[in-house]
């Protein structure tokens, strides 16, 4: 049922040492994706964010402390050990679903029927519940862009990769007869990040840059020890940053560990 | 108003003034559900205290409760039609209403839980099958229409209908062929049942609730099935005992009660078995492989007091009562042990609901708490109402207990 | 044919079968299945042609190209703001802001939609002509009586094509009290001059591999922010080889965090620690020859070894010696290390002190005009508007001219016409800016504009300065007019940027110079002579003239130096640098600063953040959207970082409700123990706080400025608010758990 | 549900899944129409209403419970 053996696996590589936590790529996504404003967004429990910016802390008193940031994107899991995407295995209407071509989970809101069973099962907290009617009051739904759909409320939305600048690709490549280059496909997110942190791109293709960079030695994924198989990497030379993506028992050694598809 | 000539053939009901009340108090509580209903379907889901944390929430939790407390219907069918046991036929049609509620009152829930309800059907139009949601859905319809079709020849029954030729032979042609009914809902039920617990189970990135299993079932499949039919057979008959208490009534013999009790204690027995060999293994093999300690699961407010209350009071407890024989013969500590097997399956489905999604996964994430609003509230007691209304109403008008009549010589 | 009940079964058992072999029953779920996505509330935005058009926002300084969707029905409209990959400073990188500016010169709610006229106390929309037509009445009538140095004009930028029109207008109109928005290009211009002759300098961070920043927010607000981001991303570019990033400061911040290492002072004591590596250097003989023959470098360098050795420093500014060691020798040692001194972490213009002995460092390291150094900038070869207009003879309001330079203060010329001396202000023209709110001491600039007789403002936003004002003009947002932004602060080359009009939001408005040449053709006489332009695009076409020309330019979006300009030459009257700078006579050295007190026994500052932003301009809806529950919570309360010893010898902890007071105002806050934070200071986000804006951003968290309480730089006599003297006390309120 | 649904993919699973389904739905749709037929059969040759019903005969009404006896006074 693991499809890690999708022809592409479009992925990405942040570097944590380079984030700042400035939030470009959290606003550039909301603005790419039509993301809703409601007038009050401080209940972080209810408050969409396709991609949250994460403030951790290594936990060390003053003067010895330090912050760090992993911005989370969806995962875009694919599954191992007999697994498949948490989420997409679970949804009653195949409002969600993992595309083998790109290694791309999808979400189709206008399917959903707001179960939010695919919120629970996504220990990344990916994936949002539309729990208002996003008021859009006059001027504030000129500045929409035409190629993502509004969502309504009693849905569950999420980061889509920006699936549509993929169409988008692929129809320019099937018109110009050209392949399709890693430039042609970015991320809004990629696009806007002013420090360079996310590298975004086909992580089976050794001519993108992610294919190198997920080698790092520093480079992890978020809770490697679920077997979701993300296709989201970290970087950072900071160990207590790698600790801090993944769950450990008290005293035991931080390793490396290696999750399902085996990139 | 005068409403005798309605009530089942030889037997006594209260003063309509008296039922008027008891229903008046159900409509308010049904009114406060309304309430919260068309809050819920207008506003939005924001009228709850869920959120992208706690996707699910009280109504999960009573769904799930109340279905597993339901089993009572198909395991009590199955056991009077498939396994022949004759004596349950005492019981089987309270069984089989007290399931229908519990189905239906569920599906109402569902309703207004999924955030459009118009698109409920989408389940069905767009199923993926490898979802244990849909198995539910699917399942827990099917069933619907079978507890239906089990509930209707009860209502054909009705001393007036039952006067009309047509729907007298409908209603004893279909009593005449209920095995086929019984076994498919039997059938049905069973995956319902385990779909549910299944849900959990699959979760596999979420450690609390994740578990192995066989195929595509998980344990927590079959320890939901298991549950739900040793909770079931109690539940019923401590609705029948208390419908029993409330009108002063024998309504099945003793030994009909202390034959549920036997094999609900049997069942609960095996249940625990395996239940804590399974928390045993998923405390201190799974959760360790996921970097976890079990103490991270148990935080306040959802400490370890849980699994007490669930495997402790609500599980060894009744237990060791309904399968002493002592205990068993007594009517009041017996409807005890009963009500705390009620309240271990409850408390089960609680903890795997709302503390499946408290435990944080990401390592710095927050542990958050969740409580229900008066909406949410609401629409919970609105299906008790609704159980009270429809349980009077079949009580006071359907054939429901055939020892009735003569445990209760009426002197006319 | 009998109805009767076997007919009627008859025919319900038949019209359920036929409906169900029909297709009604899958249309209809169809339908329905359709019917469920069309809200009528959800918008369905319309679609069109695609194009891209450049611009550079202002207020970041980002060079963007905005994305344009031409629709049939509602017209071009700019969907997004992305990076310009093309861009030199920005290489496609933007901010938050950036990426949110659509929305927020769209959203009627904030901006103001028309021109509006204050008439017996309300305030109601008019038509342009009426407006411009009170405001000129009011200026030509004050010149009459002879008041037109009690006019005021406070503005953002004086770069800008405005800033210039500003300064024609006021010289011709005869004001001396022209002020902009307090800045550390002030600062930078003061220190460079004393020491260097020069105030056109730059740090070429792009090429430094060890950089030492004293106090100032590197990557929370610096400069151009994205530039510099590009800057640090190359430093952090191979893994193996990263250039090093010192930070110093007391607060554990996001610069702080991302740095090699973090140097965790006391407050206000960053220029002492540069001092003190100057000390280690000149100890270790390692001095550049243009610094060992710099004037007054013996002074110096026995300053240096009488009150800034290592001991001393350690024991001033409380960093371990070895850790101040170890950053003097990386920062010796190291082929291209350059020190930075910017604006300060609450947004002040930052301490002359500092300023200079952060220039003095990299003096003594040698890296003046060279590669990863400090560098002279080419500067930008605009045309000026007309020939130089002869000054107002009044005395300035804010004392520019008897300070060290003529620099201005928008915070001195409040205080001194609130006073009344040399005398008070009848009109008052904001452009561009909001006092009300950004102050620095918003208190005091509120009492300016209510004691001010007539108070005109040219704003994009119903901010709290247009509130408060008797005419409004709305000024046309970047995306909307013509314009134009010069050279970020601390950027290695010169850099001009324009913007073009890509759409016409709100079509009542007009570029802040639009509006000044109308005002200026109704004033007529000297006024009109000083800017004889038909619109602002020719003023910026007459600007643009010396950089090619505003089409190329237009259609290019920037103009920029080529590369750094290496080389170094001073212009003091010594002809060297000037390490005890003639004007001061000695070696600049701290004066004392604020220090806490008994009655106010911490030390308030602000937490610089691209997500709040500092400053006037406002926060998009998106922007608010994506602060923290360590920013904001639970609605509308302000959270400010104390660290936990602190907050424990206080009685204080997690989630209190706090009253923040200092001797000019007082916030109420919400308390996060931060370990991060410097023992006994209160750290307080910039920029929340508004008391206008709409329902996004209106009354969401405490202003900071607030609380500010300014004080005169001793150094420079600028206004300073970088620390402020604060008592925290437990406030009602809930502190939801 | 239907195989002419929108982008709809059969596999095993789905046979499997929704072979049991519409098993289930015709088992007791079936049911159903069986007892409707045997009803139409029933009014057709005329037989006649029993008030009592059917099957309701409690097989244990002779064999009384302490409770139950206790109950109806039986030990009074």
């Amino acid at each position: 049922m693991s499809s890690s053996a999708s022809e592409m696996r479009f992925g990405m590589v942040i570097d944590v040492d380079k984030c700042t936590g400035c939030g470009a790529c959290s606003v550039a996504c909301m603005s790419e994706n039509n993301v809703g404003v409601l007038p009050d967004e401080t209940d972080k429990i209810r408050s969409i964010t396709w991609l949250r910016v994460y403030q951790i802390d290594n936990g060390q008193p003053y003067p010895n402390t330090q912050i760090a940031f992993f911005p989370r994107p969806c995962q875009h899991c694919a599954g191992s050990q007999g697994h498949h995407t948490p989420c997409v295995s679970v949804c009653p209407a195949t409002a969600t679903d993992r595309d083998p071509k790109t290694g791309i989970v999808s979400q189709i809101p206008t399917r959903c029927i707001g179960c939010r069973y695919c919120v629970a099962a996504c220990p990344y907290h990916a994936r949002y519940f539309n729990w208002y009617d996003v008021p859009w009051p006059e001027g504030m739904d000129k500045p929409l862009s035409p190629f993502v759909a509004p969502r309504m409320r009693g849905v569950v939305e999420k980061c889509t990769f920006c699936f549509h600048r993929y169409q988008r690709a692929q129809n320019k490549a099937f018109t110009s007869g050209e392949a399709m280059g890693e430039m042609d496909y970015q991320t809004a997110c990629t696009e806007a990040c002013p420090s360079g942190a996310i590298t975004f791109g086909d992580l089976n293709n050794p001519e993108h840059k992610v294919h190198e960079l997920k080698k790092s030695p520093y480079a992890f994924r978020l809770l490697e020890r679920l077997h979701t198989d993300t296709a989201v990497y970290y970087v950072s030379a900071r160990e207590w940053v790698r600790r801090q993506a993944d769950n450990y028992l008290s005293g035991e050694k931080l390793a490396k560990v290696q999750a399902g598809g085996g990139h | 108003m005068d409403d005798s000539k309605f009530w089942p053939k030889g037997t006594t009901r209260c003063k309509p003034v008296h039922f008027g009340l008891w229903m008046l108090f159900c409509l308010a509580l049904a009114g406060w559900a309304l309430v919260s209903a068309f809050l819920c379907l207008y506003k939005g889901l924001n009228q709850t205290n869920m959120n992208d944390y706690f996707a699910f929430g009280v109504w999960i939790v009573v769904d799930l409760a109340i279905i597993a407390l339901g089993a009572g219907a198909f395991f009590t069918g199955f056991m009077n039609y498939v396994l022949r046991r004759e004596e349950l036929k005492n019981i089987i049609n309270a069984a089989v209403i007290i399931g229908f509620i519990c189905y239906s009152g569920a599906i109402m829930m569902l309703g207004i839980d999924i955030g459009q309800p118009i698109r409920g059907w989408f389940g069905f139009w767009h199923a993926n099958v490898h979802s244990m949601l849909t198995e539910v859905m699917f399942c827990i319809t099917t069933y619907l229409i079978v507890l239906i079709v089990e509930f209707v020849p009860l209502i054909l029954e009705n001393r007036q209908i039952n006067k009309v030729p047509d729907l007298h032979f409908f209603a004893h042609n279909l009593h005449t062929i209920m095995i086929v009914f019984a076994a498919t809902g039997t059938f049905l039920s069973f995956f319902h049942q385990g779909s549910l617990g299944g849900m959990y189970g699959v979760l596999y990135a979420r450690p609390f609730a994740a578990r192995g299993g066989v195929l595509i079932w998980p344990w927590t499949f079959f320890l939901f099935i298991l549950s739900a039919i040793a909770a079931g057979p109690s539940f019923t008959t401590s609705i029948v005992m208390i419908t029993e208490i409330v009108t002063g009534k024998k309504l099945t013999t003793h030994k009909v009660k202390m034959l549920m009790a036997k094999v609900s204690g049997s069942l609960l027995l095996f249940y625990l078995v395996l239940k804590i060999a399974d928390t045993l293994y998923w405390a201190f093999v799974q959760t360790p492989a996921m970097g976890l300690s079990p103490s991270v699961y148990y935080q306040a407010p959802y400490g370890t007091w849980l699994l007490i209350a669930e495997l402790g009071i609500g599980g060894v407890l009744p237990c060791i009562l309904l399968l002493s024989p002592q205990v068993r013969e007594s009517y009041w500590i017996l409807l005890l042990a009963m009500l705390l097997n009620c309240f271990g399956v409850t408390m089960n489905r609680f903890v795997m609901t709302i503390q499946s999604l408290a435990v944080p996964v990401l390592p710095f994430e927050k542990f958050y708490a969740y409580l229900p609003t008066w909406q949410e509230w609401g629409i919970s007691a609105g299906v008790i109402a609704y159980g009270f209304i429809i349980f009077s109403l079949a009580y006071r008008y359907l054939p429901v207990f055939p020892q009735e009549t003569k445990l209760n010589p009426t002197t006319d | 044919m009998n109805w009767d009940r076997r007919a009627f079964v008859k025919f319900a058992v038949g019209a359920v079968v036929g409906l169900n072999a029909s297709p009604l029953v899958p249309k209809l779920m169809d339908d329905v299945a359709i019917w469920t996505q069309n809200w009528s509330w959800v918008p369905d935005p319309e679609t069109g042609a695609v194009a891209f058009a450049k611009s550079i926002n202002p207020a970041t300084q980002t060079g963007v190209k905005a994305r344009l969707v031409k629709a049939r029905l509602s017209g071009q409209r700019v969907i997004r703001v992305e990076g310009d990959p093309e861009h030199p400073l920005s290489q496609g990188g933007v901010l938050a802001a950036d990426a949110a500016a659509p929305q927020q010169s769209y959203y009627q709610a904030m901006r103001v939609d028309a021109p509006m006229v204050r008439k017996e106390g309300v305030r109601g929309r008019v038509a342009a002509e009426e407006a411009v037509q009170k405001v000129a009445a009011k200026l030509k009538a004050l010149a009459q009586a002879g008041k037109a140095s009690q006019v005021a004009i406070i503005a953002d930028d004086p770069f800008s094509v405005t800033g210039e029109m500003l300064m024609r207008l006021a010289a011709a109109y005869g004001t001396p009290n022209l002020v902009f928005m307090p800045s550390a290009k002030q600062t930078l211009a003061l220190a460079g001059g004393l020491m260097f002759g020069q105030g056109d300098i730059g740090f070429d961070l792009a090429n430094a591999t060890y950089t030492v920043s004293f106090g100032t927010p590197l990557l929370e607000g610096f400069g151009a922010p994205v530039a510099v981001r590009k800057a640090f991303a190359a430093w952090r570019k191979d893994p193996m080889h990263r250039a090093t990033l010192v930070q110093v400061e007391p607060r554990s911040s996001v610069t702080a965090s991302q740095a090699d290492l973090w140097l965790a002072c006391k407050p206000g004591t960053e220029g002492v620690l540069a001092y003190a590596m100057a000390n280690l250097m000149i100890q270790a003989g390692k001095v550049d020859s243009a610094a060992a023959n710099a004037a007054g470098f013996e002074q110096f360098k026995a300053l240096l070894a009488g009150e800034y050795s290592l001991e001393k420093a350690s024991q001033a500014s409380g960093v371990p010696a070895d850790k101040i060691k170890a950053v003097a020798e990386g920062f010796m040692k190291a082929p291209k290390a350059v020190a930075v001194c910017g604006p300060g972490n609450s947004g002040d213009p930052g301490r002359l002190f500092d300023f200079m002995a952060v220039l003095a460092l990299n003096a003594v390291k040698g890296n003046l005009g060279k590669p990863g150094g400090l560098v002279l900038r080419q500067g930008v070869a605009w045309k000026a508007l007309g020939g130089p207009l002869d000054l107002p003879g009044a005395p300035r309001l804010d004392g520019g001219g008897k300070r060290i330079m003529g620099s201005y203060s928008a915070y001195d010329l409040a205080a001194a016409a609130l006073k009344g001396q040399p005398y008070p202000l009848e009109a008052l023209i904001v452009v561009g800016c909001n006092p009300a709110f950004a102050g620095p001491q918003a208190k005091v600039m509120r009492q300016l504009i209510d004691n001010t007789p007539f108070v005109a403002c040219v704003s994009e936003f119903m901010d709290e300065t247009a509130e408060l004002a008797d005419v409004v003009l709305p000024k046309a947002s970047f995306l909307e007019c013509w314009g134009d932004c010069a050279t970020p602060y601390g950027a290695a080359q010169s850099f001009y940027g324009v913007h073009q009009p890509l759409v016409s939001a709100l079509p009542q408005t007009k570029s802040a110079g639009d509006w000044l040449l109308a005002v200026a053709k109704l004033l007529g006489g000297k006024a009109a002579e000083a800017l004889p332009f038909a619109e602002a695009k020719e003023a910026l076409a007459a600007r643009a003239e010396g950089l090619g020309g505003l089409e190329d330019l237009a259609a290019k979006g920037y103009w920029m130096q080529e590369k750094p300009a290496y080389g170094f030459s001073f212009k003091t009257p010594s002809g060297r640098l000037e390490l005890a700078p003639s004007a001061l006579g000695k070696p600049a050295a701290p004066a004392a600063g604020v220090a806490p007190s008994k009655e106010r026994p911490l030390l308030m500052a602000g937490i610089p953040s691209l997500r709040t932003g500092a400053g006037g301009a406002p926060m998009s809806p998106y922007q608010v959207k994506i602060l923290d529950e360590i920013t904001l919570a639970h609605k509308d309360q302000l959270v400010v970082e104390i660290n936990p010893q602190t907050a424990h010898a206080m009685h204080l902890g997690e989630g209190d409700m706090v009253e923040i007071a200092s001797a000019a105002g007082k916030i109420n806050a919400r308390l996060h123990l931060y370990h991060g934070a410097a023992p006994g200071m209160v750290f307080v986000p910039v920029g929340l706080g508004h008391t206008a804006f709409g329902m996004y951003l209106k009354n969401k968290g405490a202003n900071f400025f607030e609380a500010v309480e300014v004080a005169a730089d001793p150094g420079s006599g600028l206004p300073q608010w970088a620390l402020t003297p604060v008592s925290i006390a437990k406030a009602g309120g809930v502190s939801h758990v | 549900m239907l195989p002419f649904v929108f982008e709809w993919q059969w596999d095993i699973g789905h046979g499997v899944f929704m072979g049991l389904f519409y098993l289930a739905l015709t088992i007791v749709s079936l049911g159903v129409v069986a007892a409707l037929a045997m009803t139409f059969y029933d009014l057709y040759s005329g037989k006649e209403v029993h008030e009592e019903g059917h099957g309701h005969e409690d097989p244990w009404a002779d064999y009384s419970y302490a409770h139950d006896k206790a109950d109806r006074g039986e030990y009074a």
